[in-house]
């Protein structure tokens, strides 16, 4: 066993739990407050990727970028909000998914009419793209940074969640939203705001990925299934929930895509283990989605007091 | 298409117009499929660029003859690609079908091209099947069978004496026709492989799988990742420190579409890294000087190996149109016409096996900064000399 | 409630119908041998989509996983295909019995869940049917497969040439639509519409809503299967991407263009899906930015689809 | 042999730490109207579901007819003759009364594995469907949808579709909520109309419409029955006074 490897290989799992966190939770939270399906939640994803990639080509500020970034998918998400999610609230499930894919198709096609076909890549300052050396351990610097950002995030949300007025809100309304409604508050507003802070999350999660892979179109259709996978397996409108699932996943998927061909090497040739390993990497998630509904429809992690 | 204002036309003339179809071939009417939307698209707008080049340079004419462009974009589907080229056949009754970035989506259409008798061109998918048991009278290629690049690669690996590597590739077909390929002649040791996934949510962080090859300790990393994914796994490659450390060897990973990208982005680890094709920039024809020297002029971009292959392509057809003196019906001329490949290349001469793939050089080609600050590649060396695939012997043709 | 609309969008319906009938014939004279075969491959779709409105529409499960039956019907002729078998009755049986065999383990799990949960499973099964075909690398993997010959039958059933093609899928999706039409009406039918509007009530009433409701979902699958391996039929190949998760997300599309849970709803929705698909990237590669704008308008402006605009031309007649 | 219908045997139900149902035992004779009576949130919603199978008893015993039924699901205990109606109107909304009432018909006659042959030409099926709106007079609005019937009369259909399954027990959970007076007239009309044919278990708040359908009676107290006899001899129990009717009447 190379412990080396195995180290590296779960601080990868963390990551990639880390991004998904930040995509789940605000999904899991317009999920369980506003019990509103939004496919078009990758879009955020995207559209922050873009824009941040756009700031940092014409001002050379990889900070200027991320700043610019939240903001404008702050507003966005707002817009989206404001014009088109809170008119569908009371409707089924079924016109959340229409309206959300709808929106999936414009928002894609917009920014190949602004940034064309091509995919953007995000200049890394020097400073991250090198290695940091931990003993005989070398890890790229800017996975590091992807890996302390996401934990930054998850704390600052716990935070916020747990001791404030807003999230004292926001727990009241996944668990149980007409005593939220009987409270008095705006609901219009808390629904604007969370549906809001959920999108400039996802933007973040675009703009940490996408100085690695680049920003791209469609790139958020790609993950925002898993993110799903990720509400499902942990409950649907619990915080807590989205953070332990989206690790289990990554870690799951990451080791899983490392480790799968050795473990059925042990029980088949090698050219069918070569081919088997990541068609059923790729399945893993889903496999597991499945046992969960199965056996604990509600998720691991259940928000607090719901039924 | 215009399907209301056409059927309804139609319908009024139908009586009219019957019999009467038929149409003076005076011109040459071109079917292109390839991919317009979808983030693959950038190639196909690559190739528009190269193919509308190509019209320009040959003035619109192939003899006496206009030519006719019709361009369809296939999603990226196999199914729309399949419907496009019935479109193209039933519909515009196209002379030539000619285009298909992807295998799945050539596979799926080339039934409805040659079923109807029409010449089908592909200007970059040579899936093994087609070079081999698929083969078809009416079928030409002006790229390459999926297995020639990397078979050249590992032929280069195996003569520098590089004694291990670590290959990487997508899990699909054309990904394993890569691997199969390099495995067949490189004669080290390859001391780990990983298939990742692919497809509309395609993996882009390989985080784990770079983790793999550097505990694995191989003297290079081979690896094949077209489109987007090549630059994202550049960077990878970059950030996790392997540049210098593991050389990396690349096929239809970094290409013109890319390269731009990649030093927008800073990442110089790209230059000096090894890859193998038929074809590059710097190849010195007289057809491809015009060639490039054209795409640069028109569009400030070097063009990729896709648009060299689809300006290729054009010339082809034209030779063949000029050979027959414009009879567009007669076929059997046509065909002989084209599997001579008497026309200017810009990869140079090269000939036609009896499966009809291209039977030509492959280069070693390096990443490098031109005179301008603009980074291309530049052929090293001719690795493969008139290199034929290896399945034109299961092509009964 | 009133399935089949009488008046205005009966009329429509039955033109329709008729339209379809003679549309070989048509397209024939105008010499646009083209528009049948994206004729073909919309009927097919509207057969499928006519199974997952049963389903979606009249049982109120909103799948999305429903393209992977199309998937296995096409694979049920591809893969006996690839070892040369063609008898075109074992296409049929086989696929029949794979995606009747699917439906009822599948669903057996997928129909414990409800409302959200039950649409992200039935997409986990379909994910997962997805990467078990494209890691078959022996039938083509993500490349696909090439079906050399249509299913063989009989002479006077034979689907060689494109119009007996096209009598076919027609014949099928008359099929469907009667059948579906008896279903509904029927004992079966009154169940499972029940259940959709109020399962807690069906089992007081007696009824162990899980069982209908599961046969209910194999027959859609089969129905579904069939219209796969009409699909394979039609465009003579198969890959993994036709059963992508965005496929089935098409479907329900179809159907809820149309009108969900009407019984011409799914076909006049499909009409439009692929006249739109057609038309529009015609016009503009952006052709997705008008397409996603109609189905937000459509959500948010055009309740109960293009069914539902006809049905109120039949009440303003009732009316007037 | 003189067997209860209906016998429950120290029925217990937790949910969570919070008991519902405390050691209750109650039976109800053939024929019998018998009214469970009891303050808001004694536990008679839940007891009514964990009778019709809605919801599982911690603990207990429920025999039907001499047949220990607990362990049945919801559907089986509705074939074996126990019809629940539904405190909140649970009625299918988007269709016509009469075809609510034939889909009760139709469950308790157990034939729905029929694909084919229209409901809508059944005729034996709508005779018997109509003979229940009648029952409940409802037989002129037949063809209205359920959703724009008042709500006096989905509360009437309610108890047609619990007729309509040909129930040996009806299980009637505030057949008069929200109704007003003239509605409940009519209501309590209706069920005398049933009695001495059917066994009923009537939960209800109105009082008077108790008093004047019920036989016997029960009074439920935080989940257990703290007496039950006849009416007259339960309007003069001082316990049951001070227990509930006290502070109804207070």
């Amino acid at each position: 066993m190379d412990w080396n490897l195995l180290i590296t290989q779960v601080l990868n799992g963390l990551q990639l739990g880390l991004l998904l966190f930040l995509l789940a939770s605000g999904l899991t939270l317009i999920f369980g407050i506003m019990d509103f399906i939004n496919l078009s939640h990758g879009s955020f994803y995207m559209i922050g990727a873009y824009f941040c990639g756009t700031v940092v080509s014409m001002s050379g500020s990889l900070l200027a970028g991320i700043v610019v970034g939240l903001v404008c998918t702050f507003a966005i998400g707002a817009a989206v909000e404001w014009f088109i999610a809170r008119r569908l609230y009371r409707s089924d499930h079924l016109d959340h998914v229409l309206v959300t894919f709808g929106l999936i198709l414009v928002f894609d096609t917009l920014v190949h009419m602004i940034w064309g076909a091509a995919g953007m890549a995000i200049r890394l300052p020097d400073v991250l793209n090198g290695q940091v050396s931990l003993g005989t351990l070398v890890l790229p610097t800017y996975r590091l940074v992807i890996i302390t950002s996401g934990l930054l995030v998850a704390a600052i949300l716990y935070i916020m969640v747990s001791k404030t007025r807003l999230g004292m809100l926001i727990r009241a309304g996944a668990s149980n939203r007409t005593m939220v409604e009987a409270l008095g508050v705006n609901i219009n507003k808390l629904f604007l705001i969370v549906f809001a802070i959920g999108a400039t999350m996802s933007g973040f999660a675009g703009m940490l990925i996408a100085p690695i892979t680049e920003a791209s179109i469609g790139m958020g259709n790609e993950i925002i299934i898993i993110a799903f996978v990720v509400v499902i397996v942990g409950g649907i409108g619990s915080i807590k929930g989205a953070f332990y699932a989206a690790l289990i996943i990554g870690l799951m998927d990451t080791l899983g895509r490392s480790y799968l061909d050795d473990v059925l090497e042990l029980s088949m040739p090698t050219q069918y283990a070569e081919t088997a390993a990541p068609a059923l990497s790729a399945m893993l998630v889903y496999i597991l989605m499945a046992v969960v509904l199965a056996f604990r429809p509600q998720g691991l992690f259940p928000p607090a007091g719901s039924k | 298409m215009k399907i209301i204002p056409k059927l309804v036309g139609s319908a009024l003339l139908a009586t009219a117009m019957a019999g009467a179809g038929a149409a003076q071939a005076d011109s040459v009417k071109i079917g292109f499929v390839t991919t317009l939307t979808t983030p693959a698209g950038v190639i196909g707008a690559d190739i528009q660029d190269a193919v509308n080049l190509a019209l320009e340079h040959i003035d619109n004419k192939m003899g006496d003859l206009d030519v006719e462009l019709i361009m369809e974009d296939d999603g990226f589907k196999p199914d729309i690609g399949k419907q496009k080229t019935d479109k193209l056949v039933k519909q515009d009754d196209v002379d030539f079908v000619v285009g298909y970035i992807w295998s799945h989506v050539l596979l799926a259409s080339m039934k409805s091209a040659l079923d109807a008798g029409k010449f089908l061109i592909s200007a970059n998918a040579g899936p093994s099947k087609i070079a081999g048991t698929l083969c078809h009278e009416n079928f030409f290629s002006t790229s390459w069978q999926n297995d020639q690049t990397p078979m050249a690669m590992g032929e280069y690996l195996s003569q520098q004496g590089v004694k291990s590597l670590y290959i990487m590739a997508p899990n699909y077909a054309a990904g394993k026709d890569m691997v199969a390929g390099v495995e067949k002649t490189f004669k080290g040791d390859v001391l780990g492989k990983d298939f990742t996934k692919w497809g509309a949510d395609a993996q882009l962080d390989f985080s784990a799988e770079l983790a793999k090859a550097k505990a694995s300790g191989a003297e290079g990393i081979f690896v094949f990742y077209p489109g987007k994914a090549g630059g994202a796994f550049i960077k990878q490659y970059q950030q996790a420190g392997l540049q210098g450390v593991m050389p990396l060897y690349t096929v239809f990973t970094v290409d013109a579409i890319a390269l731009p990208k990649l030093q927008a982005g800073g990442l110089e680890g790209v230059l000096g890294s090894k890859m193998t094709q038929f074809w590059s920039p710097d190849l010195d024809t007289v057809a491809n000087k015009k060639f490039v020297d054209g795409f640069l002029a028109k569009y400030d971009r070097y063009p990729s190996f896709y648009a060299a292959q689809a300006y290729d392509s054009i010339m082809l057809i034209k030779s063949a149109v000029e050979a027959v003196g414009g009879n567009l019906d007669d076929m059997d001329g046509l065909r002989a016409a084209m599997k001579a490949a008497n026309y200017d290349s810009v990869r140079g001469k090269y000939t036609y096996g009896n499966n009809h793939m291209p039977i030509q050089n492959f280069y070693l080609r390096e990443v490098v900064e031109d005179d301008q600050g603009r980074w291309t590649t530049k052929i090293v060396s001719t690795v493969l000399e008139n290199h034929q695939d290896s399945y034109a012997a299961e092509c009964a043709l | 409630m009133r399935i089949l609309p009488k008046t205005v969008s009966a009329g429509v319906y039955t033109g329709f119908l008729a339209l379809l009938a003679i549309a070989p014939w048509i397209f024939s004279v105008i010499d646009e041998p083209f528009y049948l075969d994206l004729l073909s491959r919309g009927l097919i779709l509207a057969i499928a989509a006519l199974s997952l409105n049963l389903i979606l529409g009249y049982g109120g499960m909103v799948s999305l996983g429903h393209a992977a039956y199309l998937g296995i019907g096409a694979y049920c002729v591809g893969i006996p295909a690839y070892y040369d078998f063609y008898n075109g009755w074992l296409h049929l049986g086989l696929t029949v019995l794979v995606s009747g065999l699917f439906a009822l383990v599948t669903g057996a799990i997928c129909l414990r869940t409800k409302g959200v949960y039950f649409i992200m499973i039935t997409l986990a099964f379909s994910q997962m049917v997805y990467f078990t075909f494209v890691s078959l690398e022996e039938y083509g993997g993500d490349d696909g497969l090439v079906i050399y010959l249509r299913s063989e039958f009989p002479t006077w059933l034979s689907m060689e040439s494109p119009v007996a093609l096209y009598y076919w899928i027609f014949t099928v999706l008359l099929i469907t639509l009667f059948f579906i039409h008896r279903l509904v009406h029927a004992r079966f039918g009154r169940v499972i519409v029940g259940s959709r509007f109020n399962e807690d009530r069906m089992q007081s009433l007696g009824y162990s809503t899980y069982r209908y409701r599961l046969t209910c979902y194999v027959i859609s699958g089969v129905i579904c299967g069939i219209a796969g391996m009409l699909l394979g039929n039609f465009t003579s190949f198969i890959s993994p991407e036709m059963m992508g998760w965005t496929r089935s997300g098409e479907l329900i599309f179809m159907v809820v263009i149309g009108g969900a849970g009407t019984l011409f709803g799914p076909l006049v929705g499909t009409a439009a899906f692929v006249f739109l698909e057609e038309f529009l990237s015609y016009i503009t590669i952006y052709w997705h930015l008008i397409f996603g704008l109609m189905l937000i308008a459509l959500v948010l402006f055009g309740k109960g689809g293009i069914h539902g605009w006809l049905s109120a031309f039949d009440r303003k007649e009732k009316r007037g | 042999m003189n067997q209860p219908l209906l016998e429950v045997t120290d029925l217990n139900k937790n949910f969570g730490g919070i008991i519902a149902t405390n050691r209750l035992y109650l039976s109800v004779e053939q024929g019998q109207v018998h009214a469970v009576i009891g303050p808001n949130g004694a536990g008679k919603t839940t007891l009514i579901s964990q009778l019709s199978g809605q919801l599982k008893p911690t603990s207990g015993r429920i025999d039907f007819e001499g047949r220990n039924i607990t362990g049945f699901s919801t559907a089986r205990r509705a074939r074996a003759g126990l019809a629940r109606s539904f405190q909140i109107t649970s009625v299918i909304m988007p269709m016509t009364l009469l075809e609510n009432v034939m889909l009760a018909v139709q469950g308790s006659d157990g034939h729905s594995f029929r694909f084919w042959s229209s409901v809508q030409r059944d005729s034996a099926m709508i005779d018997a469907a109509m003979k229940s709106l009648v029952e409940v007079g409802l037989d002129d609005r037949a063809d209205r949808i359920a959703a724009q019937v008042s709500h006096g009369e989905r509360r009437q259909l309610e108890v047609a579709m619990a007729l309509a399954m040909g129930p040996k027990l009806l299980l009637l959970d505030e057949p008069m909520a929200g109704m007003g007076s003239e509605e409940t007239a009519r209501m309590v009309e209706i069920l005398s109309g049933l009695k001495g044919d059917k066994a009923i278990l009537l939960i209800e708040h109105d009082m008077d419409a108790v008093f004047s359908l019920a036989d016997s009676l029960s009074v439920l107290v935080n989940g257990h029955i703290i007496a039950t006899d006849t009416v007259e001899k339960i309007r003069n129990n001082s316990d049951v006074q001070r227990a509930y009717l006290g502070e109804e009447h207070a």
